[in-house]
């Protein structure tokens, strides 16, 4: 089988190359071509596709994207920003907290199990490559019709496989979302979070210093993981009889995660890397190209060094193969030994593939011959960049008010059975049967996790300070008016972090998107763009990292504009947190903040089949004050809980069902004001000898307070209507048994 | 009464941490045979007299969809008395 | 009063239960499942997780871990070891125990707060309950239905060998409901759910899973 | 080369709720042909040349030990060429 080199490159520079089935557009070859002075080899062909695709490079995302250091925040807790794996904060006490929201969409459509196991592999391993301990994981999840068949197919994989992995790693699952809306049938979104923690001076970069330093290949054996794709290459330019069956699907190995993180755990704390990233998407293309494009540019690469699960593999497929559970590192000469005693006690197959040079180029040999000479930069950090058409989508022109079709209930026994309803639809029912398969516990320091509205990690045993995570999207909002849906989802996700007790500090997300090539989807995201960094602006947050999820639309039609938001919050004295369950009889109950009769956008709205035609406009200063509130009356609270989906109907009667505790609430009109979705609102259970504390603190924050009722007795009585807890219960728990189970 | 076999394995080019394990505990134990092992899995399916040629295409049919996943499985069907 | 915890590959819950011996008064060790040395603890805890990722058979690779071979040594003669989850799946396939852990009913792995009768306070790890106490513990895993045959049923019943029992509603199709055992002596438990986890109420369900370690710290002085 | 083929089955008094769920599944995807469905594993080990007695003897005591449980359950070697 001929080998393509650099010199076959220059003396065949009219060879037909494959660049359009590998996804390269006439003029991005012509690029390539530029930038090389000749044609590329068919590995360089290889890296270029690959980093060079929407996944990789951003490519329609960028623009946008860039708004967010443009309107940064100045923020003293930033240590790392965008543009490494994942951005790092400073927590206090010299911890610092790096957390990314990743997605894993499509490969969990295609293989529920593994394309959600791996899924939280790879972000785990981007929190790791910062120096971090993993410390916990949350996965915000949107599928079909709760009872389309498909999504009896994909829910529960992707359910055992983010468990199956997650739990072997050893990270409790602090939180996350289930949502069904018909736009997902075919694309189900499957988005993971992770969070770490580390000293200050134990942050890793992903850069390639110092001539004559090694570069090591460490983890898994590379196997034809994940390369579908490239395998067109390999066959067609080559050797047309050869078998093309590679895999597009990876398979996870979570004992050989675990392994590696305790093995570079150790590596990290002997400082025995200069540089450290890795291997996700693109594989070895990506990280070589990244290292080196980050470092001072030169690099070597033995290729024929790399260990092989499947010795068949050709150079190409090696550079891309998207095997799991893999580092790439940078070691200086004399710590390798050190190294290496280190991997071979965690039984980790460790290999030297090559050095950092002081030249400018990535190159790469096979056996000796010159496959790939390219400057990293080029491949890694300066892709195309799309600047693509951005049109309104035409269905904003005809959305509709909410109509007299979707009921206001007001009679008690109309008010009974529409809590009913609303508790046991399955974007609102009990969640129990899917976390119930994630280990919470593990690890020991979880304080609050699912169902509260924000999941709280202890960080240190001692000061008890701990981290608050929140996620949060609501797709019809941002379908509605996606400026203001990025910017709601945002300030719901403080307002979560902010009622269990912590104080915001900075902002992940991950944008799930339809097509790019659509200018009405372009215009959703480039709204979303603007929506969250004039909200992180404005708030102070600085968005630290993040992910963009294109094409995931099925023909025409797109998924709901998804924007996923991670609020990262740090609480001083984690015993004081808030928890949002009634866990005493006689409490008094407060709401704070106001409320209007636009129903758009709200699930009851949505449980018949309507979602109206405006979403709500943030007020920001409320939201603030609200914040502020919250954070001021922490230890006044005995229960706070965040109004959101289903809102005040849903919010009480979560914090009733949390431990079976009852309450008796009045209000006025409640055909609207149990079920409007009004943002800025939360529920506050108070002790008595605290509410007039409470009421006179709200006051001085300007955020309106009123009485809702109080706690007790084994029913929630709204109004006239009873509805025992023993009812709402079964209501509420046996949607997801009955649908799944 | 006929016994219907069906034996899932993950194809060859897929990753077999199962498999791997194993291989990795053999010489560990001081088993040196093995130059490699895959795991799979062995369905024993019991059902009344011998399967009809329609019978026989269900079983096909249900080791594709239901017991194996032909993204990363391959399966083999065998008919025992 | 030095207890051991020994580190599979794949060991989650490890630093847990050192967590807990320390909260207990003792003096927590780490063990190394490579070595065959005990560095003079005077008991051993088998923790959670998944060794070797648990591919086999639950524990059934991390049995002949070198370790393993001088706790089976100790253990006969009394010397007292707690296997927790995955740590009795071990003791289970070193034959320390009878009978087997398998695949839940359900074939979920399960995350609980779990309602619990102590049924056995003869051991050296539950002599800290009193008999027939309710506690809640949480337990978490995907094997952890407890099979064996009728004839070892039977021996564990009538010798009163069952620690403890499920309370309320089967999590997962364990025979009689057996949540945990001991052998003869009294010196080797095993438990499917997690005292770790529930010594102090900020971070589990309760503090019940306490006794199980200061429990063993007592016995210890006692000797 | 040759492949030993050892089959793991869960003993028939043991529970076995993975094959129960599929034979639970099979009727309500339209296929009856079943009476009972037994799970088991399947182990395809790879060897240089044919087996010596002394190897299969050894094989033997790895499927005893490492490869089933004989608590719950019972295996069978084949040996493939
Ligand atoms: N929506 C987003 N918001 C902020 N940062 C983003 C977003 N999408 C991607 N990024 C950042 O761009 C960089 C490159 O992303 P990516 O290639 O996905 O990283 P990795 O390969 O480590 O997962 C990362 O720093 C990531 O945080
Ligand atoms: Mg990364």
């Amino acid at each position: 089988m001929a080998l393509d080199t650099v010199s076959i490159a220059q003396e065949t520079p009219d060879t037909a190359q494959p660049y359009k089935e590998l996804g390269l557009k006439d003029d991005e070859y012509l690029r390539i071509k530029s930038i090389l002075g000749r044609r590329p080899t068919s590995s360089e062909l290889a890296m270029y596709s690959v980093m060079w695709s929407e996944h990789c490079s951003y490519k329609s995302s960028k623009v946008h994207l860039k708004q967010f250091g443009e309107k940064a925040p100045h923020s003293d807790a930033l240590l790392v920003g965008i543009g490494e794996n994942a951005g790092v904060v400073d927590v206090g006490q010299g911890y610092a907290v790096t957390f990314k929201i990743e997605s894993h969409n499509h490969p969990s459509f295609i293989e529920p199990y593994q394309g959600a196991a791996t899924g939280v592999g790879g972000i785990v391993r981007d929190i790791l490559t910062m120096g971090a301990r993993p410390i916990a994981v949350m996965d915000p999840l949107r599928f079909g019709l709760a009872d389309a068949p498909d999504t009896h197919r994909v829910l529960p994989g992707v359910i055992a496989g983010i468990g199956g992995y997650g739990n072997c790693l050893g990270l409790p699952n602090i939180g996350g979302e289930i949502v069904f809306d018909e736009t997902y049938a075919g694309n189900p979104l499957v988005n993971a979070l992770c969070v770490g923690v580390m000293r200050h001076e134990d942050i890793k970069l992903a850069k390639a210093h110092g001539t004559g330093n090694l570069v090591v290949l460490f983890g898994a054996k590379t196997g034809g993981d994940g390369i579908g794709g490239v395998s067109v290459l390999a066959s067609e330019t080559f050797n047309a009889a050869k078998p093309t069956k590679r895999p597009s699907v990876q398979v996870g190995d979570p004992f050989a995660e675990k392994v590696l993180i305790e093995c570079c755990l150790e590596i990290f704390h002997e400082d025995l890397v200069v540089g450290i990233q890795d291997l996700g998407g693109a594989g070895l293309s990506c990280a070589t190209s990244e290292l080196a494009s980050a470092g001072s540019g030169g690099m070597n690469i033995q290729l024929e060094k790399v260990p092989l699960r499947d010795p068949s593999l050709s150079p190409e497929e090696i550079l891309m193969s998207e095997s799991q559970e893999r580092m790439c590192a940078i070691v200086e000469p004399e710590k390798i030994k050190r190294f290496m005693a280190i991997c071979k006690k965690w039984d980790v197959t460790a290999t030297v593939i090559g050095e950092v040079t002081d030249g400018l180029q990535l190159n790469i040999t096979f056996n000796g011959q010159l496959i790939v000479d390219v400057p990293p930069r080029t491949v890694a950090h300066e892709g195309p960049v799309y600047n693509r058409p951005i049109a309104e989508p035409e269905y904003r022109k005809s959305l509709q008010p909410i109509s007299s079709a979707v009921p206001r209930p007001t009679s008690p026994e109309e008010i009974k059975s529409a809590i009913l309803k609303l508790m046991s639809s399955p974007n609102l029912a009990d969640k129990s049967w899917v976390t119930s398969q994630y280990d919470k516990y593990v690890q020991g320091n979880t304080v609050l996790a699912q169902p509260e509205d924000a999941g709280v990690i202890r960080l240190d045993e001692v000061t008890n300070l701990g981290v608050a995570i929140s996620t949060d999207a609501n797709a019809r909002w941002s379908y509605l008016d996606p400026y203001e849906g990025a910017k709601l989802a945002l300030a719901e996700s403080c307002r979560n972090i902010a009622v269990a007790g912590a104080k915001p500090l900075a902002v992940t997300n991950c944008l799930n998107f339809g097509s790019p090539e659509d200018p009405g989807v372009m215009w959703q995201f480039a709204e979303t763009v603007r929506g969250l960094a004039d909200i992180c602006l404005e708030l102070g947050l600085p968005v630290t990292g993040g992910n963009v999820s294109f094409y995931n639309q099925t023909g025409s039609v797109a998924i709901l504009p998804t924007p996923v938001i991670g609020v990262l919050g740090v609480i001083q004295d984690v015993r004081e947190r808030t928890p949002m369950g009634i866990s005493r009889e006689g409490l008094e109950l407060f709401i704070l903040g106001k409320f209007d009769d636009n129903l758009s956008g709200s699930e009851w709205a949505h449980l018949f089949g309507e979602i109206g035609d405006s979403s709500p406009v943030l007020d920001l200063a409320q939201e603030k004050s609200l914040i502020n509130f919250l954070l001021a009356g922490q230890s006044l609270f005995d229960a706070a809980h965040d109004l959101s989906n289903g809102g005040l109907a849903a919010a009480i009667s979560e914090m009733v069902l949390r431990h079976g505790i009852g309450a008796k609430i009045t209000v006025e009109s409640a055909g609207i004001q149990l079920f409007v979705e009004t943002p800025g609102r939360v529920i506050v259970a108070v002790n008595t000898a605290n509410a007039e504390a409470v009421v006179e603190l709200a006051q001085t924050h300007g955020v309106e307070i009123s009485s809702l009722g109080s706690t007790g007795g084994d029913a929630l009585c709204i109004n006239d209507s009873v509805i025992p807890i023993l009812e709402l219960r079964a209501a509420f728990e046996e949607t997801f048994p009955k649908l799944f189970g | 009464m006929a016994k219907i076999i069906v034996e899932v394995m993950l194809k060859p080019e897929i990753l077999d941490p199962q498999g791997q394990a194993v291989g990795n505990a053999l010489p560990r134990l001081g088993f040196t045979f093995a130059t490699s092992v895959r795991q799979g899995k062995r369905f024993e399916i019991e059902m009344v007299g011998q399967p009809t040629d329609a019978q026989m295409a269900d079983i096909h049919k249900a080791a594709e969809t239901l017991l194996s996943n032909p993204v990363i499985e391959t399966y083999l069907i065998k008919v025992e008395n | 009063m030095k207890i051991g915890v020994v580190t599979f590959p794949g060991s989650l819950d490890d630093r847990d239960a050192l967590r807990a011996i320390e909260m207990a008064g003792g003096q927590g060790v780490s063990l190394w499942h490579g070595s065959d040395n005990l560095k003079e603890v005077q008991a051993v805890i088998l923790p959670g997780g998944f060794s070797y990722g648990d591919y086999l058979r639950c524990g059934a690779i991390a049995r002949f871990a070198p370790i393993m071979s001088s706790i089976i040594i100790a253990a006969e003669h009394g010397f007292p070891v707690l296997g927790i989850c995955n740590g009795f799946q071990v003791l289970a396939e070193a034959h320390l125990l009878p009978g087997a852990l398998t695949r839940n009913h359900e074939l979920h792995f399960l995350c609980k707060d779990q309602p619990l009768r102590i049924e056995n306070n003869n051991t050296m790890w539950t002599s800290g309950f009193q008999m027939n106490q309710e506690v809640i513990i949480p337990l978490k895993n995907g094997e952890g239905s407890y099979q064996c045959d009728d004839a070892t049923l039977n021996i564990l019943e009538s010798e009163g060998r069952v620690v403890a029992r499920y309370l309320g509603q089967d999590p997962n199709g364990s025979r009689n409901l057996i949540a945990g055992i001991t052998n003869e002596r009294g010196n080797v438990v095993g438990l499917m759910p997690h005292p770790e986890h529930a010594v102090e109420t900020l971070t589990g369900p309760s503090e019940d899973g306490l006794p199980f370690f200061t429990s063993i710290l007592h016995q210890l002085v006692g000797r």
